[in-house]
């Protein structure tokens, strides 16, 4: 038995060596439901697969510029309407088969058909054709000039497929042109990635990873603690980040994402459809208790919807500075002198929960009540996102440069604003990037100008590591954890 | 030479007294009994003597056991003689016996406990006190359960088990109160004799003057907590120097006074009434089948008589009963009430139900205990269509209680604040409330102690004087229903063996079942 | 009623459960602090004169929180005991007086069914299927409550209608109903007494499990599960925003059970018996 | 015997179907809309309604009703809403950890509870028996939550005695087993607490038996007549707690899972009801109320070969 006993215990002491060095565990709340970026917007797929399994013709760099993906080079036609990509050559599926221009032609196609069940099908909107010259080039030609363009096709949703790959397969067996390798998947506990050796570009440094699915931030806490995962890009506890900073074993890294944490307000519900009343609201509201309330400190204030990394960003804050007596004041005015009542449903992130908590205790100090309802993710789409049943909600867009949602009278905010409209086409079909700059900065003046929500912050990137390891992204501009640089120190 | 000697001893549980002064003795192959009334303190004195008493019981004074002082040995040597030395018989069958053990296992254990003889050698000599106890092996091998055996046959697997080790006393706590008439008998003289083959003492504890009086060779009488008379049994009976001896004595042979019945046209009469029972069933699907309570009887009850039922448990009488209230449907023939017919499938409507009322058994679960006695006794004006209220009320309540001999203070009482011998009483007043024509005393006395029975059967006789009531006398007690009945039907399996006046049953039995009954029914017929 | 105080688990379990239950009472008109307004510059302090549990991750006074949060436990277990007694009872009594009759298979039946469901699970589903809130808690442990009273009520009533007394009310000619009410309630009171205050206590586990998993009092109603819930991430560097409302929900249970044995002794013939 | 057995397993047969039933409507009526959370908010209302065709959502309650069933008793669960892969894949790797943790909690429950009640009820009345019942008091009156969450923080993140959650697998049995001991412990303490009440009031109530009196006559010592007469007397009552808290363990996981992040049965349908994955819930409960129904069904066969007055019965 004691024989037995030391070795089986040696065993897993080399074997949990052999791991230290070479693979990472990275922890994550939510567990994506299939591995398909193309067929759902489920931010966790692209958590997983962005930048490690799948590629797309552009991708994000880890400051949010674009730069070549599977496209090593492009030439855009003079009217703005012809893009031409130069593939990579070379470039090989994990299953062996070549990556050419056909499956970059059948990749788009399909995400713009009739059928397609791709969440972001308004990326591919502009297309009006999409064709393969020859294996290396690719030809696009747009409806219209769009300047977002390259950025559109830097999306995860974006990605490039292997024509005639089975799409059912996909959803659990990726496969992709990216420096790793779908592994394993425990549904529910964790998925396994290793290193693609055939890889066409920079090897990753890493031989495999694994992700981890805690959803439970105690146990997040924990499971850092114990050692147990090696990094939590997106760590749900900000109150914790303290102690993982006090202790040497940990890095806490701080960086931003694309995520505008904001009041989203109900502009069809009386008495929210009347600007007073949302100027009263958003003068009600105290962004940097909020902050220091629900997250800790960690966040930054913003004054309309746009990411304060972004260089067209502008500080639009003091438009809605907190003021509890100027609220009351333009509640009077509004007609409601003695406040009103209506509802706050809350998601079950953290930063919304706690968040509602203290918005609610601020709106009651100017007089408004809310209601409040926390609810799953299944009933706030259901409630909130589709049946606009809803005063009020909290809640994080986290996809870049996604003011255009602004445009869309059909959206959840229920947003009717025909000049914002006509700014978005304007937006759109602008290529000249200092004039996109001053589009953008109109377009959030407009925003803040007409109170549509209450814009609270800009959520931080909190993330958690262990000393040792390397390469991580500071930043999120889009829903990734990019592997293919991260290396264990010495 | 005494096997046992008990001198001096006093027993106090807690801080109440439950035993002063007690002395006795036993010897070999002769029978001690200890009669007492309940309270009396005998089954005490006898687990005095194994030292099985209850926590916090602390026994001083003597008891000499085969040489040795019971008080002063310790747990170990106690446990050596319990069951080898001293066997022990109880009271109740139904549950002196280990259900998940089989009977084999539990008589040899007493082998096993204090021999070193192998299993095998233990199971040998436990088939051979079975077979002694009257259980052969051919119809109770050692691997039945005791749940597969009737009362008697348990009492006597209890018994094999006391005495498998040849003990040289056996105390046995009212071996047979809780058994038919019949097999008490045959319990009782398998104990006599077995005292004599063995030459064991035994120390028999009972209630019953009646029940030893035929095997007992000494006789010690207690009464709270003291022996108040003891001595050779034919000694005890010719001399009774204590009037509580008398008293017990005079009780337990008690025929109250009654004049004679004025006989007139029947107030109910049963016309091969039919009861079944449904049975669980056998198989998945198919039939459930029946069994057959009571088999087509038929009787006449004439108004002012007084009709014993006569039968051992399960022979069909409280089924009977039952049916002769109304609480249950009939399945064939008919009842006639007061002239009024009521016939299979029909219940008894509630004008004639107020003509009958009925006394149960168990004097503590007769009265709901969280009721008044007022309230008690005036629950059969449920059956009046205009009760009486108020004033009139409280005169009914008075009176009957009055009739009863209680106080009408009583009425105001809870039911735990009387004594089994009251409540009876009190059963009573609430049957007479509302003047019914029949009272069914269903064993009504058959829990009390005998100085108290033969309260209540006077007072139920002079009831029936005064009232011109009918009584129908259920009982499975011989002495009882021959005190107080003008004629008797003897049930027996659902079916009625015998009918007839009482004296007649009782001198000139006709059916074999009947003689077997007087005969085992033990009768204190020892003239002073 | 009286000799209960006598006991020592009684009355150190009334003390308890006493004080939990004063705290509720009280805090309808008086807490130390509000318990509704968000004070983050006050956030995480410790235990001080002022703030005599401390002050959570709002600022909040936890001493109020937690007198606040005994009123959500008591009045959500009331309810629950109260809907499983109110139900449970009358058919259990049903069952009893027509025993064997198809109503009682049926009841009997769909007790075992719902036994066979484990209770918290479906407390999540109801909970899931209706929205989270006070009331919808107090109906999926409501729910649970009524099979336990049922067959509590229908055991005790079975062994009583064999009872002379109630052979009695029958020769009087009443009917199953009325004996039921008359006869078998009352001496089925004491049981429930002790079932109920046991089922209660454990409603307040209940709830507080509810809560826990975010599926009870929504805020900003107080309640001791949530406030463990939220206080989770903290304990590591702010113990005491977990230790004051886990004492709080195990001194009430403690309480209530301990009155619940004592009671359960005393009522207990068998026991009377033995101490007689 | 025989007969007793197959009107069981009827009544077995007659609960499933029912208890399918309840759970079909009950899970049916839960809000929310399965295709719309896997597509996420911004996804394009055909884009759902194309999912919801493919996954079958727009047939009647009826039919998913009859092929659900169906499905269940040919073994195939249907495939989970939101993860695309069969549900008794999924089921089948969590059943691995969730039910060895539930007997693992039943073991330990009995191994604490059996001899403390046993004490206690021997040893009446002593300090021992005032130990026992003031501790296992403590232990049902403390929300197993709560003490999960400071034995985490105290246990596995102060000292690291323990891990602090997760599961390692099970192909270092040394591994798994440390991972699953915490937990099964927080499961099996308010439950080894109920056992040990239940065990000593049950022996205490077997002591006063006549029986009892009868084997001490015998010549049994206190301890004797305890160990060969009561206890199997007294294992009836505790048989049938110990068959309930089977269903109470399974239940407790749902909570202990998530504290623990196990993979587990437990964790799987706390995921599936905030997803919607009804097929994943609906299979999930019903695989758990089968498992209780059977473990009755299996406590009552027992009472018959520890009680042999029921096996007549049985005949």
């Amino acid at each position: 038995m004691k024989t037995i006993l030391t070795g089986v215990s040696a065993l897993a002491l080399t074997a949990s060596m052999a791991f230290a060095q070479s693979t990472i565990t990275i922890g994550d709340q939510l567990e994506p439901p299939y591995l398909d970026p193309t067929a759902g917007a489920a931010g966790a797929i692209d958590n997983v697969v962005y930048a490690n399994i799948y590629e797309g013709l552009t991708r994000f760099a880890s400051d949010g510029s674009i730069i070549p993906g599977l496209a090593a080079s492009w030439d855009i036609s003079d009217d703005g309407l012809t893009y031409t990509f130069h593939l990579h050559d070379g470039v090989k599926f994990h299953d062996g088969s070549d990556m050419t221009a056909s499956d970059v032609v059948w990749s788009l196609n399909r995400a713009r058909a009739e059928d397609s069940t791709n969440a972001q099908k308004g990326l591919f909107a502009g297309i009006a054709d999409v064709s393969a010259p020859d294996d290396t080039t690719v030809v696009v030609t747009l409806d219209a000039p769009n300047g977002g363009f390259l950025f559109n096709m830097a999306w995860g949703d974006a990605v490039i497929l292997n024509e005639g790959d089975d799409i059912e397969a996909l959803k659990t067996h990726p496969n992709g042109t990216g420096a790793f390798m779908f592994e394993n998947w425990v549904q529910g506990d964790s998925i396994t990635i290793t290193r693609n050796d055939n890889y066409w570009g920079t090897p990753a440094k890493l031989e495999g990873a694994t992700f981890k699915y805690i959803s439970d931030p105690t146990a997040a806490f924990a499971a850092m603690m114990a050692g147990d995962v090696d990094a939590f890009p997106v760590f749900p506890a900000p109150e914790n980040l303290p102690q993982f900073d006090a202790d040497p074993r940990f890095n806490v890294i701080i960086g931003s994402t694309e995520g505008e944490t904001i009041l989203s307000t109900n502009n069809a519900m009386p008495p929210l459809d009347n600007p007073k009343v949302r100027e009263a609201v958003s003068h009600a509201i105290d962004r940097n208790a909020i902050i220091d309330g629900a997250m800790f400190g960690y966040g930054t204030p913003i004054g309309s919807h746009f990411a304060p990394h972004h260089p067209a960003y502008i500080d639009l804050t003091g438009e809605s500075a907190y003021d509890p007596d100027l609220a009351r004041s333009l509640l009077a005015e509004a007609g409601f002198p003695d406040g009103f009542t209506t509802t706050l449903k809350l998601p079950p992130p953290a930063y919304a929960r706690r968040g509602g908590e203290i918005i609610a205790a601020q709106l009651r100090a100017v007089g408004i009540e809310t209601e409040v309802t926390n609810l799953e993710w299944a009933d706030w789409l259901e409630q909130v996102f589709h049946g606009g049943d809803y005063g009020f909600t909290i809640v994080s867009h986290t996809e870049p440069m996604d003011f255009g949602i602004y445009a869309n009278p059909d959206y959840y905010f229920h947003y009717d604003s025909p000049e914002y409209q006509a700014l978005m086409e304007k937006l759109t079909a602008e290529t000249d990037p200092a004039v996109r700059t001053e589009l953008m900065q109109d377009a959030q003046r407009m925003l803040a100008a007409d109170d549509v929500n209450g814009f609270l912050f800009e959520l931080a990137k909190t993330g958690v590591a262990n000393a040792k390891v390397m390469g991580l992204w500071e930043n999120a501009p889009t829903q990734a954890t990019d592997l293919t640089a991260v290396y264990w120190a010495e | 030479m005494s096997i046992l000697s008990i001198s001096g001893l006093n027993l106090t549980i807690g801080t109440v007294p439950i035993l002063r002064d007690v002395s006795l003795s036993a010897r070999a192959g002769e029978i001690l009994a200890v009669i007492g009334e309940s309270g009396s303190g005998k089954s005490m004195t006898a687990y005095c003597v194994n030292q099985l008493l209850p926590r916090g019981a602390v026994a001083t004074g003597q008891v000499r056991f085969d040489g040795q002082d019971m008080l002063a040995l310790d747990e170990r040597a106690l446990c050596t003689l319990r069951g080898a030395d001293i066997g022990m018989v109880f009271q109740e069958p139904m549950t002196a016996l280990n259900p998940v053990q089989t009977i084999g296992a539990q008589v040899a254990e007493t082998v096993l406990i204090h021999t070193g003889k192998s299993k095998a050698e233990a199971l040998r000599i436990a088939r051979d006190t079975l077979n002694r106890c009257g259980l052969p092996a051919a119809q109770f091998p050692l691997d039945k359960y005791p749940h597969e055996l009737s009362g008697g046959q348990r009492q006597r697997v209890v018994i094999a088990m006391a005495i498998a080790l040849r003990p040289k006393l056996l105390i046995a706590d009212e071996p047979t109160t809780a058994l038919d008439v019949t097999t008490q008998a045959q319990i009782l003289d398998l104990l006599k004799g077995l005292v004599k083959q063995d030459n064991m003492a035994m120390m028999l504890i009972s209630h019953d003057l009646g029940v030893v009086a035929d095997v007992a060779d000494h006789i010690a009488i207690m009464r709270k907590g003291e022996v108040v008379e003891s001595g050779p049994t034919a000694q005890i009976f010719a001399e009774m120097n204590h009037p509580y001896t008398r008293a017990l004595f005079e009780a337990s042979n008690h025929i109250p006074d009654r004049e004679a019945p004025a006989v007139d046209a029947p107030i109910l009469s049963v016309k091969n009434l039919v009861r079944d029972y449904l049975l669980p069933r056998k198989s998945l699907f198919g039939p459930a089948p029946k069994f057959r309570a009571v088999n087509g009887v038929s009787f006449e009850l004439k108004r002012g008589e007084s009709l014993g039922l006569v039968g051992e448990s399960g022979c069909g009488k409280s089924t009977l009963t039952r049916a002769i209230l109304g609480l249950e449907a009939i399945q064939g023939g008919e009842i006639v009430i007061n002239g009024h017919r009521i016939g299979a499938g029909q219940f008894v409507p509630r004008e004639l139900r107020r003509q009958m009322q009925v006394v149960f058994q168990d004097p503590y679960g007769s009265f709901n205990p969280r009721h008044k006695v007022a309230r008690l006794v005036t629950e059969p004006f449920h059956l009046l269509s205009d009760p009486p209220s108020g004033a009139a009320r409280k005169a009914a309540i008075d009176k009957a209680l009055t009739e009863v001999g209680m106080h009408p203070d009583d009425a105001d009482k809870f039911i735990h604040e009387f004594s089994g011998g009251q409540r009876q009483r009190i059963a009573i007043a609430r049957a007479l409330i509302i003047e019914p024509e029949l009272i069914i005393l269903d064993e009504a006395v058959s829990a009390l102690d005998v100085s108290i029975r033969a309260q209540i059967l006077d007072l139920l006789a002079d009831l029936s004087d005064r009232l011109n009531l009918s009584y129908l006398f259920i009982s499975h007690d011989l002495s009882v229903v021959r005190a107080i009945t003008d004629r008797v039907l003897v049930m027996k399996s659902g079916e009625f063996v015998e009918v007839g006046d009482t004296g007649r049953v009782f001198t000139d039995p006709q059916h074999p079942y009947t003689r077997a009954l007087i005969e085992a029914a033990p009768i204190l017929e020892i003239t002073p | 009623m009286m000799r209960a105080f006598k006991m020592p688990g009684f009355l150190i379990g009334f003390i308890l459960a006493g004080i939990f239950v004063l705290a509720a009472a009280v805090s309808f008109f008086w807490t130390p602090d509000a318990v509704d307004t968000v004070d983050i510059v006050n956030k995480l302090h410790v235990p001080d004169a002022k703030n005599w549990f401390g002050t959570d991750h709002f600022g909040r006074d936890i001493f109020s929180m937690i007198m606040v949060g005994a009123r959500t436990s008591i009045a959500v277990a009331i309810v629950a005991v109260g809907i499983g007694m109110g139900l449970g009872v009358p058919l259990g009594l049903a069952a009893a007086a027509r025993k064997g009759s198809i109503l009682d298979e049926v009841i009997m039946r769909t007790n075992d069914l719902i036994f066979a469901f484990p209770a918290l699970l479906i407390a999540i589903m109801i909970t899931a299927a209706f929205g989270a809130s006070a009331v919808n808690a107090i109906i999926a442990i409501g729910i649970f409550n009524i099979p336990v009273f049922a067959r509590l009520s229908r055991g005790a009533a079975l062994s009583l209608w064999t009872r002379d007394f109630v052979l009695a009310a029958r020769v009087a000619g009443k009917s199953p109903a009325h004996i039921s009410f008359e006869h078998i309630l009352p001496n089925i009171l004491n049981l429930l007494i002790v079932q109920g205050t046991i089922q209660f206590s454990l409603g307040i586990l209940a709830e507080a499990a509810l809560s826990y998993v975010g599926l009870g009092a929504q805020p900003p109603t107080p309640s001791w599960g949530r406030m463990l819930a939220e206080s989770q991430t903290m304990v590591s560097f702010a113990p005491h925003l977990a230790l004051f409302p886990g004492m709080a929900i195990v001194l009430t249970v403690l309480g209530l059970n301990l009155m619940g044995d004592a009671l359960r002794d005393l009522f207990d013939p068998k026991i009377r018996r033995d101490r007689a | 015997m025989l007969i007793y057995i197959l009107k069981r397993l009827l009544s077995l047969g007659l609960s499933l179907v029912a208890a399918s039933v309840v759970i079909f409507l009950a899970i049916e009526v839960m809000p929310g809309d399965a295709a719309q959370i896997m597509l996420g908010i911004n996804a394009s209302p055909d884009a759902v309604e194309a999912l919801r065709q493919e996954l079958g959502l727009n047939l009647s309650i009826y039919a998913r009703y009859l092929s659900w069933v169906g499905g269940l008793l040919s073994g195939d669960f249907g495939v989970s809403y939101t993860y695309r892969v069969p549900v008794t894949e999924m089921i089948g790797d969590r059943v691995w950890l969730s039910f060895p943790m539930a007997i693992y909690a039943l073991v330990l429950s009995t191994l604490i509870a059996f001899p403390i009640g046993i004490i206690a009820a021997a040893k009446r009345g002593s300090w021992a028996d005032w130990l026992v019942m003031g501790g296992t008091q403590l232990g049902v009156a403390i929300p197993n939550f709560w003490f999960a969450m400071l034995a985490v923080q105290l246990l596995a993140i102060k000292y690291h005695w323990f891990s602090a959650g997760g599961f390692p697998g099970w192909e270092n049995p040394f591994l798994a087993i440390r991972a699953l001991t915490l937990p099964a412990f927080v499961l099996a303490l308010p439950q080894a607490s109920i056992l040990a009440r239940v065990m000593r009031s049950s022996l205490l109530d077997t002591l006063s038996e006549d029986f009892m009196r009868t084997a001490r006559a015998k010549g049994n010592t206190r301890r004797q007549a305890l160990v060969k007469h009561a206890l199997r007397n007294a294992m009836i009552p505790v048989l049938t707690i110990l068959g309930l808290q089977f269903s109470f363990l399974l239940a407790g996981a749902i909570i202990v899972e998530k504290i623990f992040f196990l993979p587990g049965i437990g964790s799987l349908i706390f995921t599936a009801i905030s997803q919607r994955d009804l097929i994943v819930v609906e299979s999930v409960v019903m695989l758990l109320v089968f498992a209780v129904i059977l473990v009755t069904f299996v406590v009552d066969i027992t009472y018959a070969v520890v009680d042999p007055r029921l096996r007549r019965k049985a005949r």
